[in-house]
């Protein structure tokens, strides 16, 4: 084979230098299944060779964490002896290519990666990003993509009860499916680690077909070109059963102390697990591909070693166990077999019956991917941004903007979509979908999280670092709302091609904001996921990071919401509106169609400030509601709390439009009963938090002093303002 | 002596633990019930819990009415002995001919997690017993299948006997009738869409369930009480 | 020997169809118009041993009868290869 | 005229039916030794206007690509009578 041919390593996504790098360490040619492990164990997904020295950077400790990032997820005390695992991943590409099972299958992989600590998966949250509805595909994606999630996660019993869903051009041709998963463990915290020498390598779950081998099925044939893609099957298709089966088998194998540590097959096939089991191990092992359970009868061995099939796991077990292992796989109906055996050497060998057909280094696969430092510069169309207008002209007439603010599907409800979502199961959702924070209360020991998404693209594309630390503050606002302590983030880094400088800089920014917004509010990342390459056409979407924030709540009964409570009580706006707040706002995109500016401008330390306050609120009783204002501003978020209780209410004083729609950060709508006023200003000022009297829960209207609407046509608009945009569509 | 119910785990079930832990809150005995078995343990309650058994492949409940333990279930119902089952475990009793009708998709095409209001119409079964005819009930729906049909004229003499025993005020499935609950003729199979287990709990939103679970308690006591 | 079978189920006569008439309602905006009476039901293919085509057939309806169709709602047809 | 079509959707060759292998996997124990492939798919019914019948297979196979089925998964194979 000579250099200049069409070179099997490029069509994998390796680069001539990585061919080489494989090359040198091995000291000879890769064979085929060889180049085609490392191919998928070199991949920007597998290795985060763009983004690793970046994510070096990120606060990763804190009192309260138990594993940090770098195993399949993050584990956090949330009490004594009691444990959770919490991770998001992002399912982009697949989703786009085929919405259903795209989707589906972001359950199944986030879901295994739950499992792979022994943690119980106990709640999904889903944040999405679609295109505008005007589009008949972007219709058909949303369906397919709410009903896959719906279909996969109902079934294997995880309920859902949080997410995102937002709608902007940039997504229109790269929908975003990101997937958040909380566990609890259950018995014991387990680790992805093969060790013993000896101990048998038990697959089990489905079988392994050709699904998701896409680019590499170049290898099967002789020439490279086109059509070759074409031949295999990538899609993969979910099988929320056999997960079901897989999770409870799982749990069993660990309660009952089966296994010395197992990990899941997800991109990378089995090659992942087996190389990165023994790797942090410091031990090899042997695989025997004929064991392997075959869905396909003809399936090449590099087939097999990177088949991305759905719903399988590696177990490593100690030789006396193996039968044990067997059985409770057999009585869960699942099929089990002993493929590989962990060995002394460091080696990762596979083997075809006596045919020794790939023998590598485990370490060379797992750990010394190459680590890339990317070239970034901030981009000259970044200032052209900054300096344009913001977009804050005002409205022909507040009520109608207002109207027209509620009515964008990134702010009506979204109820349509959580509806097809079961979000009740396991008896904890003390507050689930519409809620500022999913609370949760475990199933065991009397304590709840709150658990919440947010990013928003619109800030980042204005100013990727401001945009992260904005989305980090939102996170743990909306947290604090429900009276939770911000704890921990994981995230998901949605960007567009690392190899362009622009890209390349928003998420260095990026990464810097949620570091240094992490480092100030006290939650350290414990994990997460890059998807690069979100681009069609060489047109990126906005730099998207998503955080998802946990707190913890002691009591789960203190928890507060973002409905009012009782005609009557007192409506309070506690942080301070700036009327310059309203660049990459949902009022300068809705009302004026612009996108331009600089994002809302946040303080650290007033959002600190504010977190407290909320949770001492809540803690004490005084609170009765809480919502932040986010999109759409004051505006909205009180509406939002008329509209979660049905009750109507009058604002005190009338405000212009900048103070309306402005979407400062570090606020929150807050209500009390009207004896205890008093007492909640006192605890504004201990907190140093601006407060002020708003105006009064009650009657039939939303009167916000300047303007008015009757609260029936307000819930009529943010009820049916989505189910309507998608009612044109229809699919099977 | 507090009641002993039984709940039946099939693969793909997932409703099994808070049925659990709501029928302990109310006291009962309750023990874990495999699928596989052939045999039923001693109790007056056979719960068939929500969930995906077989994962509702080729129809909701057409695999898990085959599974080993439908023999002895039916033979707890011809004896008289209390079944209920509770969404997937209602189409596993419809499926297995314990119950009339079949349940088809809901009209909307969609799956449905929400709240509904239910009116008891028959309070007098084991199942209600703790209510009163026309009380409402605030409790949960979580399903795909909840569209209820069966033919006119068993439909008729269903109505007749009384045998719609919950009806959804605001149908959210198509149900025939709007029948949210029904009752075989002898009343002591039931199975119902909502989940009576999901509302037995002010903080989650109501305790409304816990009507139709304490409803079977009590009927086992008063038969306790009869036959002493 | 070795037989194909088809079996094809749909929902029954003068039972409501909701997949039928989801699509129906759809057809129309989609541009679809003159399209009516539309069931959606089930085909199942599958490959069985059998001493010949009746023994074939004979098993595979016995299937249906209790496990491939619910006669509540659904009737069938079975095709032998 | 009136023509009446039959659409048969199946899941593509190599893609996994979960559906259809957990149906297989239950058969052996419902007493039905001996079957194999199993596989699930849908069976679509319908009635639609047209000229004539190579106009009306057109029309539904329009409809298969854009509606009926999910040509990235599914094949389909449409009968006019
Ligand atoms: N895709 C989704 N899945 C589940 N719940 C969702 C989804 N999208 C939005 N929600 C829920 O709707 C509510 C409003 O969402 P959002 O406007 O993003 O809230 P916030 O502005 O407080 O971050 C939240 O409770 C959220 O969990
Ligand atoms: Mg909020």
């Amino acid at each position: 084979m000579t250099r200049t041919d069409p070179a099997p390593y490029r069509a994998l996504g390796l680069t001539e230098e990585e061919f080489e790098a494989i090359e040198h360490r091995l000291g000879r040619e890769p064979t085929h299944t060889e180049l085609a492990m490392f191919s998928v164990m070199w991949s920007e997904h597998c290795s985060y060779k763009s983004s690793r020295v970046h994510l070096r950077n990120l606060p990763t400790d804190g009192p309260e964490i138990l594993v940090g990032p770098g195993e399949g997820a993050g584990v956090i005390e949330v009490a004594p002896g009691i444990a959770v695992a919490w991770k998001i991943e992002s399912h982009n590409h697949p989703s786009f290519v085929e919405p259903f099972n795209g989707a589906a299958t972001g359950i199944g992989g986030i879901v295994r990666d739950i499992l792979s600590m022994g943690a119980r998966p106990i709640a999904l949250l889903d944040p999405l990003r679609f295109g505008p509805l005007d589009d008949a595909r972007t219709r058909y994606i949303v369906e397919e993509v709410v009903h896959g999630i719906s279909a996969y996660g109902n079934s294997i019993g995880v309920p859902t009860v949080g997410g995102e869903a937002v709608f902007e051009e940039c997504y229109a041709e790269n929908p975003l499916v990101n997937v958040a998963c909380l566990g609890v463990i259950e018995d014991r915290l387990m680790h992805g680690r093969a060790e013993g020498p000896g101990n048998a390598g038990v697959l089990f779950g489905s079988s392994t077909g050709r699904d998701g081998i896409g680019g590499a099925s170049v290898l099967a044939s002789a020439e490279f070109d086109e059509t070759s893609l074409e031949k295999r099957p990538s899609v993969q298709v979910g099988d929320p059963f056999s997960e079901k089966l897989l999770i409870e088998a799982s749990l069993e194998l660990v309660r009952r102390g089966l296994v010395v540590g197992f990990q899941d097959l997800g991109a990378g096939g089995i090659s992942c697990p087996a190389s990165e089991m023994t790797s942090k191990a410091g031990t090899g092992m042997k695989v025997w591909l004929d064991r392997i359970h075959l869905r396909e009868a003809d399936m090449e061995p590099f087939e097999v070693m990177i088949s991305e099939s759905q719903e399988r796991m590696l177990a490593v077990v100690e030789p006396d166990d193996v039968e044990a292992v067997l059985d409770v796989c057999a009585k869960w109906g699942l099929e089990a077999r002993v493929v590989s055996e962990v060995t002394k050497s460091g080696r990762l060998e596979v083997l075809k019956g006596d045919e020794l057909i790939a023998d590598v280094p485990a370490e060379a696969l797992a750990e010394e991917g190459p680590v890339y430092e990317r070239r970034f510069e901030r981009p000259s169309w970044i200032d052209e941004l900054q300096v344009a207008t913001s977009g804050d002209d005002p409205p022909e007439d507040l009520a109608g903007a207002f109207l027209s603010v509620l009515r964008s599907p990134n702010v009506s409800s979204k109820r349509w979509i959580w509806e097809q979502y079961d979000h009740m199961l396991f008896l904890g959702t003390v507050q689930g979908p519409g809620a500022d924070a999913a609370v949760i209360r475990l199933p065991k020991g009397d304590v709840a999280v709150a658990l919440t998404t947010d990013g928003n693209g619109r800030y980042c594309y204005l100013d990727p670092y401001e945009g992260a630390r904005l989305a980090v503050a939102e996170a743990a606002r909306n947290v604090a709302c429900t009276g939770a302590r911000p704890v921990a983030i994981t995230n998901c880094l949605n960007f567009g091609n690392p190899e362009k400088s622009d890209v390349m800089w928003q998420f260095v920014e990026a990464v810097r904001g949620i570091g240094d917004a992490c480092s100030a509010l006290g939650t350290p990342v414990t994990g997460g996921n890059v998807s690069f390459y979100n681009e069609t056409k060489g047109r990126a979407i906005y730099p998207t990071p998503i955080i998802g924030m946990l707190g913890i709540l002691e009591r789960p009964s203190a928890s507060v919401g973002l409905g009012f409570r009782s005609e009557g009580d007192v409506i309070m706006t506690a942080g301070a509106t700036s009327p310059d707040d309203l660049g990459g706002s949902e009022y300068a995109k809705v009302v004026n169609g612009v996108v331009a500016g600089k994002p809302p401008g946040l303080d650290l330390d007033a959002e600190r400030a504010l977190i407290g306050f909320l949770q001492e609120g809540a803690a004490s009783g005084l609170l009765h509601s809480a919502h932040d204002p986010s999109l759409g501003g004051l505006v909205i978020a009180i509406a939002e709390s008329g509209l979660a209780s049905d009750l109507g209410f009058e604002l005190e004083a009338s405000f212009d439009h900048r103070i309306l729609f402005s979407e400062s950060p570090s606020r929150a709508v807050v209500t009390c009963a009207p004896e205890r006023e008093v007492e909640l200003e006192g605890l504004a000022e201990r907190h140093g938090v601006p407060l002020a009297r708003t105006g009064l829960v009650g009657g039939d209207r939303f009167d916000f002093g300047s303007f008015s609407v009757a609260k029936t046509e307000a819930t009529d608009v943010f009820e049916n303002a989505l189910p309507e945009r998608l009612a044109a569509s229809m699919s099977l | 002596m507090s009641a002993r119910v039984g709940v039946i785990l099939f693969p793909g079930s997932n409703c099994e633990l808070d049925c659990r832990r709501s029928f302990d809150a109310l006291g009962a005995e309750v023990e874990m019930i495999w699928h596989g078995d052939v045999a039923l343990p001693d109790v007056d309650l056979v719960v068939l819990p929500g969930g995906f058994a077989h994962g509702d492949y080729l129809r909701t409940g057409a695999l898990a009415r085959f599974s080993p333990i439908m023999d002895a279930v039916a033979a707890h119902a011809a004896g008289g002995g209390l079944v209920l089952g509770i969404c997937n475990g209602f189409q596993i009793l419809c499926e297995a001919g314990l119950l009339p009708g079949a349940l088809k998709k809901n009209v909307g095409l969609k799956f449905l997690c929400k709240w509904t209001e239910l009116r008891v119409d028959n309070a007098d079964t084991p199942f209600t017993n703790r209510a009163h005819a026309g009380r409402r009930l605030r409790i949960p729906i979580n399903h795909f299948e909840g569209n209820w049909y069966v033919d006119d004229e068993t439909l008729r003499s269903m109505k007749e006997n009384g045998q719609i025993v919950l009806r959804y005020t605001s149908n959210p499935n198509g149900s025939l009738d709007d029948a949210a609950g029904i009752s075989n003729a002898t009343f002591n199979v039931f199975g119902l869409m909502p989940h009576p287990e999901r509302a037995c709990d002010l903080l989650l939103g109501s305790e409304d369930g816990a009507l139709i679970l304490g409803s079977t308690l009590d009927h086992v006591a008063s038969d306790a009480r009869a036959a002493v | 020997m070795r037989y194909a079978a088809v079996v094809d189920v749909m929902p029954k006569e003068g039972i409501a169809d909701p997949q039928g008439q989801t699509i129906e309602k759809a057809l129309p905006a989609l541009g679809y118009g003159g399209v009516a009476e539309i069931r959606v039901g089930k085909r199942i293919e599958l490959q069985l041993e059998a001493a010949g085509p009746d023994e074939a057939r004979e098993r595979v309806l016995e299937m249906c009868e209790r496990l491939l169709a619910n006669p509540v709602i659904e009737v069938y047809e079975v095709t032998i290869r």
